[in-house]
């Protein structure tokens, strides 16, 4: 029982701070997510420098060796700044999903890559229709004397606009909803059939929509088993989400610390406006919701390597549910004291609380992950 | 006590709906309801339909060119036109500096600016408030000082919204730093292509431009442009600010959207099934629902009241803006991840590119980033709350 | 369209309010709890001879033919008084119940009775695993030569070991949970196989656990119709669900008095506690529960004589659920804000919350009129 | 970081867990997992066996009998007990009066008044807080003027939790009214015999008596009984509340009462299935769950914190009474229309008259009114959060 940072740990967190504070700022930022590229080719690549792209991946394949603590601190600081890049799109979904589930020669061929910045990756496994629902899966995938044929439509698709490869789920086999029957794809981008729509979304990320028509890939493009994919999805997306957790610590802190200055600076009636004792709770109540939501970041990161099935849900669903709650509670008072001020694209504020939103929707929102745990305490109780 | 209109309201809500049917342009409709933009041209078209209808004006009596309506046969009006999608007429010009006008205007001022408000041909900004004045709105810092038969003012206004449109502004000037903050303000209507007025967009969070800054530098404004006594405006501010008693609480508008939002819920997909059946989400929507009713309800006890308008109005805006906020809340969350994609062209008539799943997503989540101004402009609900406890509760 | 009172109605809400301020003072209410009869004959007498109990029968049965809003402006005036009589068990659900679905010569033989102050009756209807279920109803009425006979089990019968007459529903065809099915009827209390065992209640009022044991009646008496009594049940319900709602109004008033006597009294860190803002605002959020309570009480009693089902439940379990809703902020918030002293049996505020938590609990607490509306919205749209 | 407790600590969960198996007399667990009423026989037995076990005080350090475990130890001893249902130990005399006599007191107090702390023979009053005083401790008005080798005390103490069974009262009284509020106050031990004392009950809302008035009519104290010196009596009982930096959250009270909510939810019907099977009600229990789950997590992290006690207990207290709140709140929401009853002697041991329902229901409402008290006594919520405003936030 321990809650200290290690001193490695403690290094990465002030120079990936240092650097954000210093060459990630607002205006920057700005520019960056203006230009539409929905990268920064400098960004990315002095992250690569800072070895944080490799941290999470054995070592034999150029990696650290970190862990889901390893990859909470940096999306806590990606949330402190609101960073766009490809991280979680990348190096926690693809690049952790390759990790735990590739072969050797795919780890091999894309790990490094990923590593040294080069390779840029996607999971598309959204469906319309699905909603948060992961085995609902229609794309189908066929096998024939060439491997697969892949046909189907993926949406939600973070960063897909920008990636080189993505990882697609298929159904092999079984009915659109079951666990069973699913297959995880290894599929260029470039690949004959593919078909990437790339949209801004309200918050500077970018999402696409991909459309596979008579996509032809081999049976070494399979990850893991056929059939067998979903354990590896689910597993996948718990650390997204782990991950998502953190970055909304980040962000929730950057809200409080927004909120206490500009209460602390705005004079209305003749004083700061943290004099009136209702907002003084208000910011209270936020920070206890940061300190919650905090906790279960931990737990969730903790929690998010873990191969024990429902130990693992149970701590990822309930940091989600508590963090979304907590995302919103702090995104809309942080915006509301601000006044005015924080419904305008100037303010600091309104663009946590726009990312702030998009991380509930992402990956469940919070009745989805209150209805995964409500639901076990039944099977539990069984 | 009786909850039931009477037939002749019966009959007058019949008479506005067919009106909606035959007169209400589809294309209008259509885009309203589903909440993507509209041109300047559509609100225009519409104020011309219902002005031609004798009905410009709703709110305004008779003598003035309004329909003479009582409160309830308004808030009927209201309901219908929001349930059938007509456009939001313009508040600024129809419901916030005509009752002024009429109130303490001259008859050169009526005769002058009523008929355009009617007809829709020009158009009203409100200059009230300024950089870092918020809810304190005495506290303005815009001049007016007198120089012959002009006064010439110097200062800024912010939350000007559709400012970039204005023809004409209302504003809210000192013309005298001698005496206490409230009684050296004087109500002035300056036309915007006067010389000296600058217009800046604020781009709001959701990426769109409603509001502005309104700059004025030396801007020559006629004496005779001035409504009522000088250093007076205060009052004439604050008959404004309470003249409605029930429009915080939008009821007509968020009958609409609690209407469009069940529809999203009937359309939208989870796991293959409707997210209305999902009974979590349903339960939130059934909430919001009762809590929509217990306002409808509310509004009505306050219409029907006949003490004047009070405090009350206060507990409206602060229900009103919570369950509008919340409806554009759901509406996202019905959405899901399709939210997140940003196309602001997709807002515009005649886009044809694509979509990140249904139109339902388009407008969602900057719906909700935008509904955030709800509790914060007019008044902040913290603001409200302060009110009613010191004017309802005496403490 | 008008929400002013009648002439008659502003003079019965004025004399009763007087009658209660000057008659039923806290500590004559304490010394009637402390008898443990569970209902005060001189009050009782004093509330026909105002002529009370016969307000909402027709005329022809003694009565002055009011509607849902009479029973709502004595309830609510009740609850500002936190009266324990056995008004809404002897007026409200089993006068209005014989009112609404008995014979001619039921009527007759009840309704006057009522109304003069000499009968005082209940309704005996939920069950032990029932919960809030209406249609769960396990009590078996044979249909035997001399009538029926009934055997089962009712729970949480109000005022029930008070009543000299007692209306119980019980099963004579269907299974279980089928609203087909049930009859109604009228039971002396004294009949042989009848036990009554009776309970104070927490907050001053009496409930009862009523066993039936092969006890005999005749046919006649059966209100309305063998096997299709669950309407009728289910409007005598409604409309004690419309005047608990309207007692729960006027309990709210009475608690946002209290709260606001008591804060500007107290005094803490030398200034009265009604001075901190904080407070001030939890006030508001009472004073704005307790105005929408109103809103919903006045729907909830104009719709509880309809016989559009429904019209009717939707009102009155939109009702329910927000008077529950607020009753819990209200009652809470009030104790809250006295402090120590609002965990006392001394202070009015208590009892008052301890009234307002009984009455979410009885006749569906929050969450079942939730899942009311929110499925009846799913039939609605389908 | 690594969120494991170590294979030592593992190791001692499971010695205390099998102590609590061999040790813990099932009457006294029955009865207190079901919220049943105590005797003080039952607490004073218990206390017996703990310190048999020579774990009478688990946060004491050994030279006083204590055990000397970490904080860690402490934590996981407790939730074992109240996973056991092992009743709860007085906190007056072994966390609260203790602490400041270990650490201010006199070799001749410390021999005086540990060992029957210890042994549990002794029972411990507060004598804190002063009627119209609440969270304004520093205003006291009980007085105690030295006369030779004895204060006399007169004034009035009040909310004296089991004060009934109190032969101690240790309290805080004014030496000097000549210095600001918070310097002339002195920390006494009164013995409860000494005339002029006079105990009057205060019954709650739930009707029970578990506080108490404490009048002092001239009471008669030796001076040796003051702890520490004369007018600083506010520093040591500043020390006691801080003192305490986890035991606010009462996680493992908590979680105990956590599982006994599931059983309820498994044994109480709706509609002839389990509550449990219920989705709304199960979803507000998985929501609690989660609560407490991150509640528990933040203690822990407050524990292993290298840096001293600070205002985080504020957090801890805010969250740990509102799950504590919600948890019986819930347990009497489970049990519907059966919690209505009030049925006082069914709390008694040995009751065998009629129940209204199942026994789940007899506590239910009682519980959930005396919980109020929680967020109210001991430093409201209230003042809880202007401490994390002004002393985290920095506001």
């Amino acid at each position: 029982m321990n809650f200290e940072l290690t001193e490695e740990q403690q290094m990465l967190q002030d120079s990936l701070r240092r650097f954000l504070a210093n060459e990630y700022t607002f205006e920057k930022r700005r520019k960056i997510i203006e230009s539409g590229q929905g990268t920064d080719a400098g960004t990315w690549q002095a992250l690569a420098e800072m070895g944080l792209l490799a941290f999470t991946f054995p070592e034999e394949y150029d990696g650290l060796g970190g862990n889901g603590i390893d990859t909470m601190l940096v999306m806590e600081s990606f949330g402190r700044a609101l960073v766009t890049e490809p991280y979680l799109a990348t190096v926690v979904l693809a690049g952790g999903l390759v990790r735990d589930a590739g072969s050797d020669a795919q780890k091999q061929a894309i790990l490094p890559a990923i590593a040294s910045g080069e390779k840029l990756m996607a999971l598309a496994t959204y469906e319309h229709g699905a909603r948060y629902s992961l085995a609902h899966i229609n794309t189908q995938a066929k096998n024939n004397s060439g491997g697969y044929e892949l046909n189907g439509t993926k949406t939600a698709v973070i960063h897909g606009g920008q990636a080189s490869q993505l990882i697609v789920s298929a159904r092999t086999s079984g009915d659109t909803r079951s666990e069973d029957g699913i297959t995880l794809f290894l599929v260029d981008a470039n690949a004959s059939g593919v078909s990437i729509t790339d949209f801004a979304t309200h918050d500077g990320f970018r999402t696409a929509e991909i459309n596979l028509n008579d996509v032809q890939v081999t049976a070494d493009a399979v990850i893991g088993k056929a059939d067998q994919g979903f354990a590896a999805l689910e597993k996948a997306i718990d650390q997204g989400i782990a991950a998502l957790c953190a970055e909304a610590v980040g962000a929730m802190d950057a809200m409080m610390e927004a909120t206490l200055e500009y209460t602390q600076t705005r004079k209305q009636f003749g004083t700061p406006i943290s004099r009136f004792q209702v907002l003084q709770h208000s910011m209270a109540d936020m920070f206890i919701q940061a300190q919650q939501g905090r906790s279960m970041s931990i737990l969730a990161a903790d929690s998010a390597d873990s191969d024990d099935r429902d130990a693992r849900r149970e701590s990822i669903s309930q940091a989600k549910l508590l963090i979304n709650q907590g995302a919103r509670e702090v995104g809309q008072s942080g915006v509301q004291l601000h006044g005015g001020m924080g419904v305008t694209d100037e303010m600091w504020a309104a663009h946590l609380f726009k990312r702030l939103t998009m991380i509930n929707l992402l990956f469940g929102d919070a009745d989805h992950h209150l209805s995964k745990v409500s639901d076990a305490l039944l099977t539990k109780m069984a | 006590m009786d909850l039931n209109y009477t037939s002749e309201q019966e009959a007058f809500r019949q008479e506005v709906r067919q009106f909606l049917q035959d007169q209400l342009p589809d294309d209008i409709s259509e885009r309203t309801q589903k909440r993507l933009r509209l041109t300047k041209d559509m609100i225009v078209r519409w104020q011309q339909i219902l002005h031609k209808q004798g009905w410009g004006a709703s709110t305004w009596p008779k003598e003035f060119g309004g329909t003479g309506w009582s409160e309830v046969e308004q808030l009927i009006f209201e309901e219908e036109c929001a349930l059938a999608g007509a456009p939001r007429q313009l508040d600024f010009g129809l419901r916030m500096v005509a009752p002024v006008i009429m109130k303490f205007g001259s008859q050169e001022q009526k005769g002058q600016h009523l008929p355009g408000i009617l007809d829709g041909s020009v158009w009203w900004s409100q200059g009230y408030s300024e950089p870092g004045a918020g809810s304190d709105l005495a506290s303005l810092r815009t001049t007016a000082e007198r120089e012959g038969d002009h006064y010439i003012v110097n200062g800024q206004k912010t939350w000007t919204t559709l400012g970039q449109y204005g023809d004409w502004i209302f504003c809210l000037v000192r013309t005298n730093k001698e005496v206490k903050a409230q009684e050296g303000i004087s109500f002035l209507l300056i036309d915007m292509k006067t010389p000296g007025i600058d217009v800046k967009p604020i781009i709001m969070l959701d990426g769109e431009h409603e509001i502005n800054d309104v700059f004025f530098d030396n801007v020559k404004v006629p004496v005779e442009n001035r409504v009522g006594e000088e250093d007076k405006g205060w009052t004439y501010a604050k008959y404004l600010l309470g003249h409605e008693r029930t429009g915080l609480a939008n009821v007509g508008q968020w009958k609409a959207m609690m209407r469009r939002l069940k529809e999203i819920a009937r359309q939208e997909q989870d796991d293959g099934h409707a997210i209305i059946e999902n009974p979590r989400f349903r339960d939130r929507l059934a909430q919001l629902d009762a809590e929509l009713r217990a306002l409808e309800v509310t509004v009505l006890r306050v219409l029907t009241n006949s003490s004047g308008p009070g405090p009350e109005a206060s507990i409206l805006k602060i229900r009103g803006t919570e369950i509008g906020q919340r409806l554009f809340e759901l509406a996202m969350e019905a959405t899901g991840q399709d939210a997140l994609a940003h196309i602001p062209d997709a807002l515009e008539p005649d886009y044809d590119g694509p979509l990140a799943g249904s139109m339902n997503a388009t407008p969602a989540a900057g719906d909700y980033f935008n509904m955030r101004k709800l509790s914060i402009f007019g008044g902040s609900n913290e603001i409200q709350r302060n009110i009613i406890s010191k004017l309802v509760l005496g403490l």
